[in-house]
């Protein structure tokens, strides 16, 4: 009963050769993509939110090495399409909430990188006061119902305020957020029948980034796409290619016009990838670094936005250096603010657990 | 004032409260028509409608997500679970949602979960008694009562609270009748009452064990021994003051739970009534509960691992018997 | 916000006309079926199974509501050819799980009515030695692997066994029951998409009798069939009816051999209808008597077989009503030999929690 | 003998048996390559195939159900859960199937469920500790070993019983060393261990706490009181007589747990300790738990919260200061 040893992904290869297939790059060896039909005036700042992220993203692992950031985390470095394409197309007081790879979706959502910094490294100063850490962001204020630590329940208290959006008749829409390995876990299917039963004002967004852990997605998932697995609940659902900013918004608004005007929900699979390993600290044995690069090379969402703005003009020379030194400079800021913040009070460490008062024995 | 049942009384209290609250809304499986599996929840779909009333497909972990993320979203949901066993599919958004968002978040989730609950027909997997587990999980408030005044006035505290509440019923209360309060009168959440006072030993129980315990209590008074019953109310927070001081009174306890043994409520209230009151106590803190097993179908089994009151008389007179009082 | 009390399921009279509308009966009034690919020698006595099963089902309401029977049960008159052209589709050894309506499975798969029936009376002689109950019948030599209490957890074990079976590679085929209310629990699509993966021997059979206790299938529900569901997560899936015993035995052989093959799971959508109330003693509010009744008249699966059969000669006259009296006595002395069975000892009641022994302390 | 961390032992115990007994598979999420988030596993795939090292998607439920359903079809499989806070999504496969199979079906569900526990790193989600849970649910065994011996003593013993285990590893002990016994070497079910013997007060603690409780104790003796530390091991069920046995000689017990207080492990031996040896208290039993509270990010807050060396320490001290010892 005993089988070969295989470490390597056997349908690795595979992928990484029907992709290259597919692939027609520009001249810069990018795909293009076609940014005609967004807000010309916003792209810029677009841009900026994006390069923050990477900025960010690329600061966490000596970080988390080091032991200053307690833990690991999971960065999203390459996924900064669908965060910002997705929350641009949202309006303020809408919601958003997130897995356990979340620092996109909140600082696209407009949390500082000083209020998630802190909090990833546990200081009275972040966004939950150190408690939370990198799956506990929090910032009710601006609509970012929290990162999750559990596969799948992200999407369901989305859901939940989606369902009191409706009920409210506030003209709210929610997006929740889970990955490819979300997309079998059973709650997750649970949620998306009842906002198309209910049709609640959520936007289901599926980043899709191929790997949950060292788990490729054709070895657990056989068939179709998520997004068709998905129709088979009844509501509006398509791939989008995640590393395409003007795709991941086109659908965002589509989906959210639809939510608003009582149309229910609407499924939306972006297609990403994660260029780091699954965690900081990660031994990556599962991919090669063939595959990385081919994404890199030619789908970096950073690249292939700042690649059509140059070419429309709407960059003049040097200015992504610019924004680059400047995203730099804001994430340097937010590590020296969380190292001189203070750690919380432990005297505090069993507050507020319940609103009704208790102690050691029961009710105080 | 006329009696109602139970079941009549969670009614009450529910259509008071969402009369004058608007953000309280219930969500389940068959409540409008069937008004819920034992009809806890009968007339209220009719008369407040489909926006208040939601039935919803058979996905626990949804309601209980719906609940949440409604809760957090400025509602106040009433989730309907039908049997508290179905909390095994949706435990995740309770335990690791609904307990943790105060505590990380500063936002609590003010939703309650009704289920019905207690030993009765169906077997064992209709049979779980979860309140020690809910007990045990940090962020939740856990209620359990044995009447239909507390039902109504506990129902109403806890659609009030900002807390995360479950509400267990028996199912063999729902139908026993009662008199309730009116529209202003609450039980508040962590509060015990003294059902039968008394001096010489104190009878700790909740739910239906209480009727259980009240019998046994009448059955030690005719042989001279006078108990003093405590109904819980609230599992979690536990009313510690008024149990200890009872226990100070009459230098013995007993807990009487329909649960199994081990980690229990019965555990806790004997843990800590020995903690707090050891040098008045006369006698071990005893626990009478259900035995370690699955409820199984047939009812001679089923009676066979449960408190009763002849049980509950023995346990008293065994500890009069061999550690007799101090004093008098 | 209060609406106008609305009791009757609003859908309602669409099903029914268009169930109407579809319909071409034969001259008895009942839509043929086509039995000419079926093992002739065997049908009589698949008809037997049948009458046996509405015999068995028949019994039972008065039987709880009296409460010789304690509590109440799950009848599935009206969903016979389901259990029968499932299981003669099945090798002996193969293995069933069903969920909380599961009489007519059990009956099938070969548990004798007596066994069964005394589990229902909670008596000793029971299939479960009266521990049970209908949620809870169980004959493990018969390959009977349990009628269970919680929706979707029979597909569950009988994906684990299938599981067992590929790795012993004994040959095995499981079968696992849910109905369409099942089909909103997140644990049957984690259950359908491991079994599609791993490729079980597993054939999943969601009886779709179109109701979850009151809750009509498309208020739960939305889009296409369950069928249609099931084929995003990759399997092989289709919708019969499930009245066509014909059409159920052949689609299960197909599955079965694919199975067996090593092909992996299929998905079997058996349109349905119960009779009955959800369960014993309840009152029906959310359909109307001409629903049941177009459904008796048109499509019982008993009595299209039984059609069937005497149109080709292969029943005799007289010869239903002969296996008509003899169900029911087999079931009267099911009934008898419960009445006198004796009640499980009460010493018992804890007894076999654990095979590692513990008394009331723990460790015994 | 060479030292191997807790880890490699349970590695050890683990392919050792695999060896023994093809029946034995294990199953969960990123187990082939990883070796599991702990590297728990780490060669186990390698070494025995797909066949028997089998990678799932993202399925909790899937998981436990397929291991219910493999063990009752002859196999004797170890799910693998990563973090026991996954169990939540698993609830009713765990207790409402596999617990109680062998007492309505008379067949046993010989399945073990391996999962890191513990109060560690990354916040609230992922350091629920279940162990009353599990304790107080009937059908379960489940063990909680404090070293390297006892990891893969006790993995081979869970691996051949015919009951459904929960095998708890704390995350925190992943990497600490020890000696391990050979392949015969078995460490059983149910029995505890006397970590350190003494004669004045009883500690009984598991897991990772046992070391912080030896700590205490060598603090204590040097203050002239000699505690006997008495690691559980298994959890369920519990070895009572010898805590019982300990209590006796020493008159006074102190229960040391890193869960939640309330309807705990440990509130279950300080109600079975007063109940069974009252007589020969001269002290109320003492708990010292973790808070009531979630567990959050930040590791000062998460070591406020969980009992430390000089916690324990004060707790003996008062303990003897206000109820010194009757004899002596
Ligand atoms: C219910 C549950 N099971 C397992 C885990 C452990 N876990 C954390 S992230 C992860 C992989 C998630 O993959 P995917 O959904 O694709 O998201 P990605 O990491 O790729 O962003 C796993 C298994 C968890 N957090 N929750
Ligand atoms: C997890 C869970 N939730 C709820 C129930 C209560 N319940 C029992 S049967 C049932 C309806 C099931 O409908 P369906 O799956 O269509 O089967 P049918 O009754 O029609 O045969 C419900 C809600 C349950 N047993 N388990
Ligand atoms: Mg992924
Ligand atoms: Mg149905």
């Amino acid at each position: 009963m005993i089988n070969e040893p295989q470490i390597i992904n056997e349908a690795l290869s595979e992928t990484h050769e029907q992709l290259a297939a597919a692939d027609r790059p520009s001249e810069d060896g990018l795909l293009e993509i076609d940014i005609s039909g967004l807000p010309a005036g916003e792209l810029v700042k677009w841009l900026e939110d994006m390069v923050l992220i990477r900025e960010f993203e690329e600061a966490l692992e000596p970080l988390t090495l080091s032991g200053k950031i307690p833990g690991s985390v999971h960065q999203a470095s390459g996924q900064e399409a669908v965060a910002v394409g997705v929350v641009r197309a949202l309006r303020p007081g809408d919601i958003v909430a997130s897995p356990h790879r979340p620092h996109h979706h909140a600082l696209a959502k407009g949390l500082t990188p000083r209020a998630v910094m802190a909090e990833l490294w546990g200081r009275a100063t972040g966004c939950a006061g150190g408690r939370g850490g990198t799956m506990h962001l929090i910032d009710f204020s601006l609509g970012y119902f929290g990162s999750n630590g559990i596969v799948g329940a992200a999407l369901g208290i989305a859901m939940g305020a989606a369902l009191a959006a409706k009920l409210r008749q506030n003209g709210q829409v929610c997006v929740g957020f889970f990955g490819d390995g979300g997309a079998n876990t059973g709650r997750t299917w649970e949620f998306v029948n009842f906002a198309t039963v209910e049709k609640l004002p959520l936007i289901v967004v599926c980043e899709n980034n191929q790997y949950a852990v060292e788990t490729w997605i054709r070895r657990e998932m056989v068939g179709g796409t998520i997004a068709e697995r998905a129709i088979g609940f009844g509501l509006p659902a398509s791939q989008v290619d995640g590393q395409d900013i003007a795709a991941v918004y086109a659908a965002t608004v589509e989906a959210r016009e639809r939510a608003a005007a009582g149309g229910g929900p609407t499924f939306i699979e972006a297609v990403t990838y994660r260029y780091r390993g699954h965690n900081t600290g990660e031994v990556i044995n599962y991919r090669t670094e063939d595959e990385v690069e081919h994404w890199r090379a030619t789908r970096d969402p950073v690249e292939r936005l700042r690649s059509s703005l140059e070419r429309l003009g709407q960059l003049r020379p040097g200015q992504f250096e610019e924004i680059v030194a400047g995203a730099s400079a804001v994430v340097q800021d937010s590590i020296e603010f969380s190292e001189s913040s203070p750690v919380p009070d432990p005297a505090t460490a069993g507050d507020r657990v319940l609103v009704t008062p208790f102690d050691e024995k029961g009710l105080a | 004032m006329t009696a109602v049942t139970v079941g009549q009384a969670f009614q009450q209290g529910l259509a008071e409260e969402m009369e004058a609250d608007d953000r309280i809304f219930v969500l389940g499986t068959d409540l409008f028509i069937r008004g819920g599996h034992f009809a806890q929840v009968k007339g209220i779909g009719p008369r407040f409608g489909h926006d208040r009333v939601i039935d919803t497909p058979i996905s626990e972990a949804a309601m209980v997500a719906a609940g949440v993320g409604a809760a957090l979203n400025g509602m106040r949901p009433l989730i309907d679970l039908n049997f508290i066993d179905f909390a095994f599919g949706a435990m995740d958004e309770i335990a690791n949602q609904a307990a943790k968002s105060s505590y990380l978040w500063g936002r609590p989730v003010p939703m309650v979960i009704r289920a019905s609950s207690g030993v009765a027909l169906y077997s064992a997997q209709h049979n779980n008694s979860l309140e020690a587990w809910f007990m045990h999980m940090p962020g939740l408030i856990t209620v359990m009562p044995s009447n239909a005044a507390d039902t109504k006035g506990i129902i109403k505290s806890a659609l009030r609270s900002d807390d995360p509440v479950i509400f267990l019923m028996h199912k063999r209360l729902t139908g026993v009748r009662g008199e309730v309060g009116g529209p202003d009168e609450l039980v508040p959440l962590g509060r015990a009452a003294i059902a039968r006072p008394g001096s010489d030993v104190t009878i700790v129980s909740s739910g239906i064990v209480v009727n259980k315990v009240v019998k046994a209590a009448e059955v030690l008074a005719s042989e001279g021994v006078e108990a003093e019953v405590i109904d819980l109310r609230t599992i979690f927070p536990l009313d510690a003051q008024l149990i200890e001081g009872s226990v100070r009174k009459t230098g013995r306890a007993l807990v009487v739970t329909e649960e199994p043994p081990f980690a229990s409520v019965a555990s806790e209230i004997a843990a800590m009534v020995q903690e707090e009151v050891f040098d008045y106590l006369d006698a071990p803190v005893q626990r009478v509960t259900a035995a370690h097993s699955p409820i199984p179908h047939s009812p001679g089994l089923m009676e066979a691992l449960i408190p009763q009151v002849e049980t509950i008389v023995s346990a008293v007179r065994g500890s009069v018997e061999r550690w007799p009082s101090t004093e008098a």
